[in-house]
């Protein structure tokens, strides 16, 4: 069973900016993706104690190495300056190309 | 005086308490904490009861008599808005995009205040009018809708002068600029009315007014009879996340926090006197000042964040939350509630003379 | 006519209206939603309440004249399950898996529904037989059981008449396909039986038959006076997840559609009348008609799904859930309060005339 | 015999039935469950509940006589957890950690046990001393306390002991160990008292001291007459959890077993007779003997986890959740209410020589 | 601190087959894992917003490279066809050998 | 858009151990961390099915190679012993890196 290597971009956020996030993903033509809620510390100070527009989430895109430098440039440029967020990518292994 | 026994009895109120209780919760940094789940899902059951009422009520009494209201409403909401806008930017110096953020959380109003403000009716044995709560559905999105607008028009004008220096002032920019605030807009404005507030309160005055006394025997017990207990669960929450605010308060400012008290209480009283100028009742006008004077701290974040990203989100939430909250269910409430009985209480006459006296 | 003024007068009770509303918030794409947890918890606390309720009738009026429904339910449950599958499979050509979870889907029972028609009778002013929680739970995993054990013969069938061609019929394979079911199905048993639904349905009615009425009375506000209002807060969610859905009922196609209407019809009305004849009361034979006309949505695709796994679960959850339940519960339990009431109202002379008239 | 009927009527009550079939529905692995967030949010509706139901008693009552029961509580509640450790220690050869955590597990006491002990005695129409919610907040913490400074003691001593062997006693060391412990300490001390169930308890009980019957009637609904219908949801999954470590009590061994069902009955009946000499009455002197009889399943392992990581949770979880406390609610309660009633029954000289007879 | 490479094995599938994923590591003798609920969307659309049946979860597990191609083999072959899926693999370095 | 190799430490402990974690990171001079609740299975057994006391938690922080190895080793040194938890690491690119 062969493995491609693909890259996986992980967004950490504030909530509020999810759907900015998810916007920017369509606007590249991506519309799969895994997105979970979580609690966090950071320049921002700590998110996820009161009211849940308070918390963090993680948006998971797996996706081809040719997507991500623009996606990955058009977050930071657009939201970087204001809101809490952290952008990370790493190499996964998949079976189904076809399908990132 | 009255207006301090007023304040000392509702001070010692379930809900007051137990606020005051998980904003000591949250200083001594214990754990204690409403589930999430719960606290979320008690706003939807206090603007279903809320709406339910106030749809009950207005089917008691019609609802040709509440277009006025509303109107009068919107309008001194617009016009708080403007003022709180001159008032953060030139005497706050704070920059066009708090300025605006600010300006609107002030404008908009409270979910969870107008339930306190019920609540505090029924403790005192005032009813208030139905058509209220339909008001209070209105009323939500309208300062957003205006500061977002004005925020989009100053910044693309901004964009504009800057293009202009530049280049020679191009004509599809300018249109550009004026599209994607309509884009902006247009989107501000489907999520503010489809949000989930004023859906559910919307929706609960339509099924209140369906059902009637008769229809509602059946979910009384959940969605009248219960209300209290639930807010003062809520309460408790409400008090830990301010709590946890008030190291924030501080960083706010001087003006801020002035401006975080005397704003709301400025805005309730003309609300209070509007009101009965309008023939409101006595509980009714505390309910209509309480509208203009509360600030909204759910609703605002989701919507400004979005929209006026470049605003600092702790400084409307710390004021709202942190200060005028707090000092509207303690304090104001009470003195609007005095003030209301004043106005109310002699003949139409003195009641003119004391909104002269005190209206201008 | 008079089943029309029934069904309009449904359509204004809060649970229905609540759905309709949770309907239009979906559609209008509001972010309103009941937690989860909220919504999670409310299918246990409504079956804990009908099962309290059922066990304490029990206790009151016996259960010795339970066992004839009751095998009639099964026995009903089971013929319907296969003609469903006949008329899925045959008149709307789908293949065998999807068929064979449509046709359990319908042939088992809705919780939910159930709990809406407890509470359309208690408007109505009208009770029913206790046991019919117990048959409830019964019921649930039969429909369930018998389609997973067809479609796995089928399955082994199809395997082995593959293997025939290929080498010359290997006994060990059969036995290993039988050997594979068996397991399976053993699985599926247990885990029916000790779903959760399953689970706290015959619990509750264990303990409201060991309890009876008196020790019920310090739960009875909790379980009982809250149950209308419980339910109207689900029916919230419900209506949102059926709204959802309904952009998904045109891929079902026109044949299911018409199969999600008249199907349960049909169910519904012979069950009304088989309960009839054998003497439940009015609002009992409604019950027992609404527990054969109805769907499963919550527990069917969590069996469905592991069990027929090559089976379309948007098929089986959007017709039972954006088809069905809203015409069950808005439509059909007033055509069926109709019917039961025109069979019960007469002597039973007449009676035997309008089942001979209706039944064949 | 008068016990054993009392066990069984107690038995046959809502709570217990549902605590038990939670244990059932856990053994046949069913995936019943109640959603986390009730399940977190109920412990402090419990507790607010009984806050509020104690703070009222004692504005009604007085509160100058709850010192002398509370310091005794307190008295008594150390010297059991020393005699736990002897008992662990020595007879029952466990490691100091074990043998700290288990002590102090059953010298703490159970918010739960006592929602259930109220509900008893509410049953028995018998009333008890508001007051004891106050000591139930003040017990919380003590018998931890006692347990992290005497481990600490031990661990720094055992260190001291081994650096004396291989270099010559270091008084640097010998300070930074107690320095290590008394930060520690002081750790637990403050995340103990800011501990969420001691904080909403403390807070409800000073709130329900300030509003009394009068303030409280708005809430009386949410907070005393659901009470019990709360406590059987939250029955249902202590049921589960308990339900799921029954397979662990073989592992904790005989020893244990047996601890967790006489250290208790032996605790509890003296709390019974100690609570009748101080003079409270049979429903207060019950739960004195509650507080003294139960185990801490919830705050223990969040405290001693952290404090005493080295010991074995699963001992005292199990022991604490999956012996003593079904074993508390179902035999010894009624157990202790026989007690109690025996020796208040009959005039002071009998109730002198029940205790003489019984005391030594 | 010596760190050894292992490989980390992420399931992301729909909650109802988080039991067949389980199954078919336990049939490999893998008894340790971490889940957790997500939402999600791709190509079977937005998972996530209705009945908890409806929402996604994640199966992580942590393994050695021997054991990885048969259990993502036979998840490939038994699961891809039905069930709404995504499978992938990274490396990961653990202090611990003997405990993967 | 540049992106810059840092480390990707994941810890998976029972949720009354993510104090001290905390605890040992604060330490280590690091304040930015994510974290959620997780179940989980491993050598003390499942985790995840009674009172929240005994979930399990990730906690995940992204850091520079250079303080690793010692946080590590003091989760290592005062945790394995005690707690259910596994330790792993991970390669991530970021853009910023004066962020971590
Ligand atoms: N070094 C880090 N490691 C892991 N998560 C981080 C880190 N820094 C920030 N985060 C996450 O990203 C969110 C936003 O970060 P910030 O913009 O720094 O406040 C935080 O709330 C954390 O959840
Ligand atoms: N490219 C992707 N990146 C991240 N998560 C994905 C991706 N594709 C699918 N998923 C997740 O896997 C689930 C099932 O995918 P699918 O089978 O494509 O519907 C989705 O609901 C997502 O949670
Ligand atoms: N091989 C593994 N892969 C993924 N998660 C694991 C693995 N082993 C342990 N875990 C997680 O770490 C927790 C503690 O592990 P343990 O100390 O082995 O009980 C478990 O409850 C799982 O959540
Ligand atoms: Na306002
Ligand atoms: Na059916
Ligand atoms: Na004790």
């Amino acid at each position: 069973m062969k493995l491609y290597t693909v890259k996986l971009l992980t967004i950490t956020c504030e909530i509020l900016a999810q759907k900015n996030i998810i916007e920017i993903l369509n606007k590249h033509e991506i519309n799969a993706y895994t997105t979970y809620e979580v609690d966090g510390n950071g320049a921002r100070g700590i998110r996820g104690q009161g009211f849940k527009n308070e918390k963090n989430v993680k948006v998971e895109v797996i996706l081809r190495e040719e997507k991500l430098q623009d996606i990955v440039e058009e977050i930071s440029r657009t939201m970087f300056a204001n809101f809490a967020i952290i952008v990370y990518v790493s190499d996964v292994s998949v079976v189904r190309t076809e399908k990132f | 005086m009255e207006i301090l026994q007023l304040i000392q009895s509702n001070l010692l109120t379930p809900i007051i308490l137990f606020f005051l209780f998980g904003i000591i919760a949250a200083r001594i940094k214990s754990d204690l904490k409403i589930p999430e789940a719960i606290s979320e899902f008690l706003p939807i059951y206090l603007l279903a009861a809320i709406g339910l009422h106030g749809g009950i009520e207005m089917r008691n009494t019609g609802f040709e008599n509440m277009l006025i209201p509303m109107l009068v409403a919107i309008g001194l909401s617009l016009l708080m808005t403007l003022n709180h806008y001159q008032i953060l930017r030139r005497l706050g110096k704070f920059n066009i995009f708090d300025s605006y953020a600010l300006a609107s959380t002030y404008g908009a109003v409270g979910a969870v205040t107008f339930s306190v403000g019920l609540s505090f009716l029924k403790n005192q044995g005032v009813t208030s009018e139905g058509y209220l709560a339909a008001i209070l559905a209105v009323l939500e999105p309208v300062a957003f809708i205006l500061a977002i607008f004005l925020t989009n028009m100053a910044v693309s004008k901004q964009i504009r002068q800057k293009k202009k220096s530049f280049t020679k002032g191009d004509a599809s920019d300018l249109d550009m600029g004026i599209q994607e605030t309509k884009t902006k807009l247009s989107q501000v404005l489907h999520e503010s009315v489809t949000g989930k507030a004023i859906v559910i309160l919307l929706g609960s005055i339509v099924i209140g007014y369906i059902i009637g006394e008769s229809g509602f025997d059946s979910i009384k017990i959940v969605f009248d009879e219960m209300f209290t207990g639930a807010i003062v669960i809520f309460m408790i929450e409400m008090g830990i996340i301010a709590g946890q605010r008030l190291g924030d308060v501080k960083k706010v400012g001087i003006f801020l926090i002035a401006f975080a008290v005397i704003m709301p209480t400025f805005n309730g009283i003309v609300g209070v006197l509007v009101a009965t100028v309008m023939g409101l009742s006595l509980g009714g006008s505390v309910m209509f000042g309480l509208l203009l004077a509360s600030a909204s701290f759910i609703a605002a974040p989701a919507v400004l964040r979005h929209a006026i990203p470049q605003a600092n989100p702790s400084l409307y939430i710390t004021s709202a939350l942190g200060i005028t909250f707090p000092y509207n269910i303690i304090v104001l409430l009470p003195i609007m509630f005095a003030v209301s009985t004043l106005v109310h209480g002699d003949g139409s006459i003195d009641l003119f003379n004391y909104i002269t006296k005190d209206w201008i």
